[in-house]
């Protein structure tokens, strides 16, 4: 076993034997073509990302925010990639890299279809058939997103094991690229996964961090006391963490779905959140070794988050290093915290976030007099996919913030549902 | 001598149903159709929840199983309380053997696994997820207890990867008849032979899995070289029709019994053929 | 009259007495902020455009166009501008003047939602309370778009006057600016209403072809011999052209929304198009001289087109005058052959284009041949609003281009419509 | 001398309808009940398409008119066929006026249009949304055949824009009561007393509007200085509830015509309280 298939003691490679020659192959294309940007791979990259994707993305000074918590708040716009979220950097990533391997087909699964929704575009700019997996409770709660991947040209092919959502679809996935391995490579959304995934993926995004980075030295003029990141599976977290891990000042915070509560219910396989780094413990799950939501037993939980992009029982290795290493601080929020902050950014600062995105804004309400003076926080999507389960989660809260929609219901006459 | 013994006389027939499917009192009753049928070695299947290597068939399977209340604890009491004669392989995923915790000792891991597993009888495990690479822990434990580690050997296994496993395997080899996921399968995969080839030399024995549905499939896998045929879905269909209600539940023994019956009749067949025509070269 | 309220004899304040001090104040403000920078205005302008909005925006190769023209075709990625429209960069201007002038209310129309949002947005971010007239069709067909504004915190008035479109919306906005004038500046969407309007937002709109034309030599090394632009009101017609007007080899093309069909419906004052510029008469509505669609006494007709934001009846006047100087050329393409450039887009290049966008790529289809080597084509929003109306126009039509939307239906169960 | 004649005896009452509302027919006996009521001056709408100075009553009214088959000739027609003697002005939206053509000479603009209503008795012209910035070739068409072009003053009307307009306007000056669009209210604006007062050394007649409902109101406002006061959703009002059938057509035509009345005694009754105060100074 390699050492750069772990993460100290997390990641690895646990997949069937089918898939092994693949990842092996997979490995030896990150290296040269990633890591020694042979044929000129990540000039390509790095140039698509430009045209086609809109990088560099700005650091943006927060002036309410700033005023409200008395501390200078920069936020990383990743909202303003193309496709509405950081998912594309990883994407066009892995499907131009899929390209130089000569694959002919991509598969990938998606959870808030962001990932799918970034695939299906990459695949359709590189001209690439693309098949994408989604649970069936997520197709109904990402509808828009759906329609984006039909559009884009991509097949979405609905799954309905299980509760229908993101382990499930990646399960799938997994189970399609046993079949299919030889011609396809398989995209996948976070930085989970068997080895190369985890390091490749964060290798993708780490974009994120390399611009914030010198960003916030120039707007700042200085390093940042902390950086915060929602944490699904990580790969927003790890992109924005990864050129600030070796700065020692810099705070980082991994921010969680806490759900409804961080109580777990043992019989049901249940767990209300989804915040495997807080609470999780280490097992085996998708092809990696690393912190997950399960029962005493091993058998995998049930997450649950009202952001359908952080709702995951597993996180990926090397943030789960991170933590156990103290270096990435594991916190979380719930979803009526989350909610709140969706409102407030976007009435406060004109920016709609992706629900996911809004939970790093959450832990900011709840803790800024903890995070020091310089602050950043990224901004890891839009939030126009979640506006049906904003409407809907904020109508069952009654929360104070949020904004009266009847003129919505008024004329919803002859036009049917948002 | 662990599991190669049973391939000792001829072909075997290998099947597979997941512990519990669909309740643990009836699956005690077909794990035990099923030897009457002729099984030579049974893969019981330790139900994990994510079973990523899966098709539809034992996904289900899974579901009815967990939803039933199995639980690795449970799994070895099953063992314990099935009455058959023939050697148990535990099918499963890496997780449930990482995170299985000895009550009395406070071990987890894959040592606690495989003493409990040999504890109960076991024989040998197959675990999806665990390559070679990722073997090493498990492997020690295997030697330990006295366990064997079967390995899958798939379509897409070549070179230097095919030789890594020739060391670690022991028992039999799995072979993989073609790539995807678990399920029945109308035809018998090209793959199979060329699968079947690139093993020829290895000194244990090599039992095809993956897709075999009638005894016809079985007698042509096992005329190309194999030395067992593995069937899990074609079986699992079966029980699968039972919880449905399309059958009672004795009628489902049945016939679970005689279609493993027919495959084994089938390996037998295929055998024979195997025969004659090294006979004639 | 001073000259620079007219181009050729288009434009003027044709408003009522009580709105004439409010547009000399503007004129003033427009003179010393806009055109002096007064303040360091167009700094602090720029420096939002570029933090909030994401300025600069690529200009991107686009490949597989490329090939099936056999043209090098670029496209302006305004789509990828923060609120996902070139709106943007004219909303952000004029709320960013009326807090320098002093006022304290925004109030705007919106068609397609696109202004609204962006308005919305602007005023969430820059602090300023804010309401949006939008009328009740298209509150029906936009419906995220007014989803957007509530949760930017803007108020949303539905106008039921009329068709309920854009042209009632924004006098519905200019009764509301006749009453509030003192505190409340109007921000309206295009280059459209009295001076200084047209001339304003032309100019807050001209960074897009400051940005081409600088991009289009670096990247094609020479001029562009067309640039395309869609055209409703103008807004990012003008803003795509401004630059490259006295470039002479540069052909420019305002493509209007051809609609079912060019003819007009004379007595029921109905126009299926909203191609003024092509078909309209020179005459004057919401403070302006231009060229409108209108019956012979001059009353105004009712536009339409399959997209909102193109849906209106008049035009900008210099818009009206460079096409009477043959600078640029009015062209138009009908509802169907946008649909068809829509998914055209999505499905080779990976960019969902906002229905209105579509249209140039529609004329781009049918006259490829005639355009030249080099074409810029603006791409003046995305289409993530649309996905409605183009599920339901598609289907109506059954056209070949478009993918099979059945998983969306087949998940709808328990979901609702789209 | 036009039509500041009409304010030489007294305060002027000015109601204002849109002409063929709901219908060509009943709109010729309401505009005669309003003179039977003492109007002095009907401002008579040649309704467009786009009112976008209107509250919702006027908007409304402009919608039956055109809905009813109102057009530019059938308004020159309308006011041949009204059997009145006051004068008359048409209050309309510049594009009309624009887009006017004479049929014969295939002249087109504010000279035809000029042409044509002086032909058919109009005095004057409001028109909404012409400045007087916009207003030079209207301005020149009216003088070459005798018409006043009104104009109106707003509240935010000051400085230098207000002595420019002091020297295109003729026949009256119409104050807007109030910022806002048409419509009757409850209330008296304060602004009233503040825009009279800005204008109050001109020596055209100053006829005010925008918001007037009652009796009382016109007689606070003429008590104010007012020379005239000009009426439109208030009469309107009633012309709506006839169209929607909850009042018959003579007794909508009879209500018109004692509305008339009551601001016809309001003005005259502040014209009195007027005199009283200016002599007690
Ligand atoms: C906007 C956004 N942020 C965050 C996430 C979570 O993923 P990750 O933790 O891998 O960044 C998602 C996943 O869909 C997402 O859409
Ligand atoms: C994306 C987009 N493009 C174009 C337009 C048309 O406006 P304009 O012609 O002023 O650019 C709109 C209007 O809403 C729009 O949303």
């Amino acid at each position: 076993m390699s050492t750069d298939k772990m993460f100290g003691e997390y990641g690895g490679q646990f997949v069937p034997e089918s898939l092994m020659p693949a990842i092996e192959e997979l490995t030896d294309a990150y290296e040269r073509y990633v890591l020694d940007n042979e044929d000129g791979f990540m000039d390509e990259f790095r140039r698509r990302l430009a045209d086609f994707g809109g990088r560099p993305l700005p650091l943006q000074h927060a002036e309410s925010l700033s005023e409200r918590y008395d501390t200078a708040v920069y936020l990383k716009r990743e909202d303003l990639l193309h496709g509405g979220a950081h998912k594309l950097n990883n994407a066009l990533g892995q499907v131009l890299l899929a390209k130089y391997m000569g694959k002919e087909r991509i598969i990938a699964e998606t959870g808030a279809g962001q990932h799918g929704t970034a695939t299906a575009m990459a695949a359709a700019h590189l001209d690439m058939p693309c098949e994408i997996y989604m649970g069936e409770t997520d197709i109904r709660r990402q509808r828009p997103n759906v329609f984006r991947m039909k559009i884009n040209g991509a097949e979405v092919n609905p799954v309905t094991t299980g509760r229908g959502t993101l382990k499930e679809a990646i399960s799938e996935t997994m189970r399609d690229w046993a079949t299919t391995v030889e011609n396809t490579h398989y995209v996948i959304g976070s930085v989970v996964g068997p080895a190369p995934f985890p390091r490749m993926v964060r290798d993708f995004q780490a974009v994120i961090s390399e611009e914030a980075r010198e960003q916030v030295q120039e707007k700042a003029g200085r390093f940042p006391d902390a950086v915060l990141a929602c944490a699904g599976g990580g790969s927003n977290t790890m992109g924005t963490f990864h050129h600030f891990v070796d700065d020692e000042g810099v705070g980082l915070y991994a921010v969680e779905a806490g759900g409804s509560s961080l109580q777990v219910d043992e019989v049901e396989g249940v767990a209300p959140n989804s915040a495997s780094l807080s609470t999780g413990e280490e097992g085996v799950l998708h092809g990696a070794r690393t912190k997950l939501l399960q029962d005493s037993d091993g058998q995998i939980m049930e997450s649950h988050s009202v952001s359908a992009g952080l709702d995951y029982a597993g996180v990926g290795p090397e943030l789960a290093h991170l933590v156990d290493e103290e270096r990435v601080e594991a916190v979380n929020v719930d979803d009526d915290s989350a909610l709140e902050a969706f409102h407030r950014l976007s009435q406060d600062e004109g920016i709609i976030p992706a629900l996911e995105s809004a939970h790093a804004f959450g832990y900011l309400e709840e803790h800024h007099d903890e995070l020091g003076d310089v602050v950043v926080v990224n901004v890891s999507g839009r939030g126009d996919k979640d506006l049906e389960t904003v409407l809907e989660e904020t109508e069952k809260r009654d929360l104070d913030v949020a904004p009266d929609m009847s003129v919505l219901r008024d004329a919803a006459g002859s036009g049917g549902d948002l | 001598m662990g599991l190669e013994r049973v391939f000792a006389d001829g072909p075997a027939f290998v099947p597979y149903v997941a512990a519990g499917d669909p309740s643990y009192e009836e699956s005690l009753e077909y794990v035990e159709a099923l030897e009457r049928g002729g099984a030579d070695v049974i893969e019981l299947g330790l139900p994990f929840s994510e079973p990523i290597a899966e098709g539809s068939t034992i996904q289900e399977a899974v579901v009815r199983s967990l939803e039933a209340g199995m639980t690795p604890d449970r799994y070895f009491e099953f063992v314990e309380d099935l009455d058959v004669d023939v050697p148990l392989v535990c099918m499963t995923y890496y997780n449930l053997v990482a995170q299985y915790t000895n009550d009395e000792t406070g071990e987890r891991g894959p040592r606690a696994f495989a003493e409990r597993a040999a504890e109960v009888g076991i024989e040998g495990f197959v675990v999806v997820d665990l390559p070679a690479e990722e073997a090493g822990p498990l492997r020690e434990a295997c030697d330990e207890f006295g366990l064997d580690l079967v390995f899958i050997i798939a379509p897409t296994t070549k070179g230097d990867r095919l030789e890594q496993m020739r060391e670690h395997v022991s028992g039999y080899v799995y072979v993989q008849a073609r790539l995807g996921v678990t399920g029945a399968r109308e035809d018998v995969s090209d793959q199979t032979e060329e699968s079947l080839a690139r093993v020829a030399d290895w000194d244990v024995p090599k039992a095809v899995g993956f897709g075999i549905k009638t005894g016809e499939h079985a007698e042509r896998i096992v005329a190309a070289g194999a030395d067992g045929i593995i069937v899990g879905s074609a079986l699992v269909d079966i029980i699968a029709a039972g919880a449905d209600g399309e059958y009672p539940f004795t009628e489902t023994a049945q016939r679970l019994e005689s279609k493993a019956r027919e495959l084994k009749e089938g390996a037998l067949a295929g055998a024979e053929k195997r025969a004659a025509t090294e006979q004639s070269d």
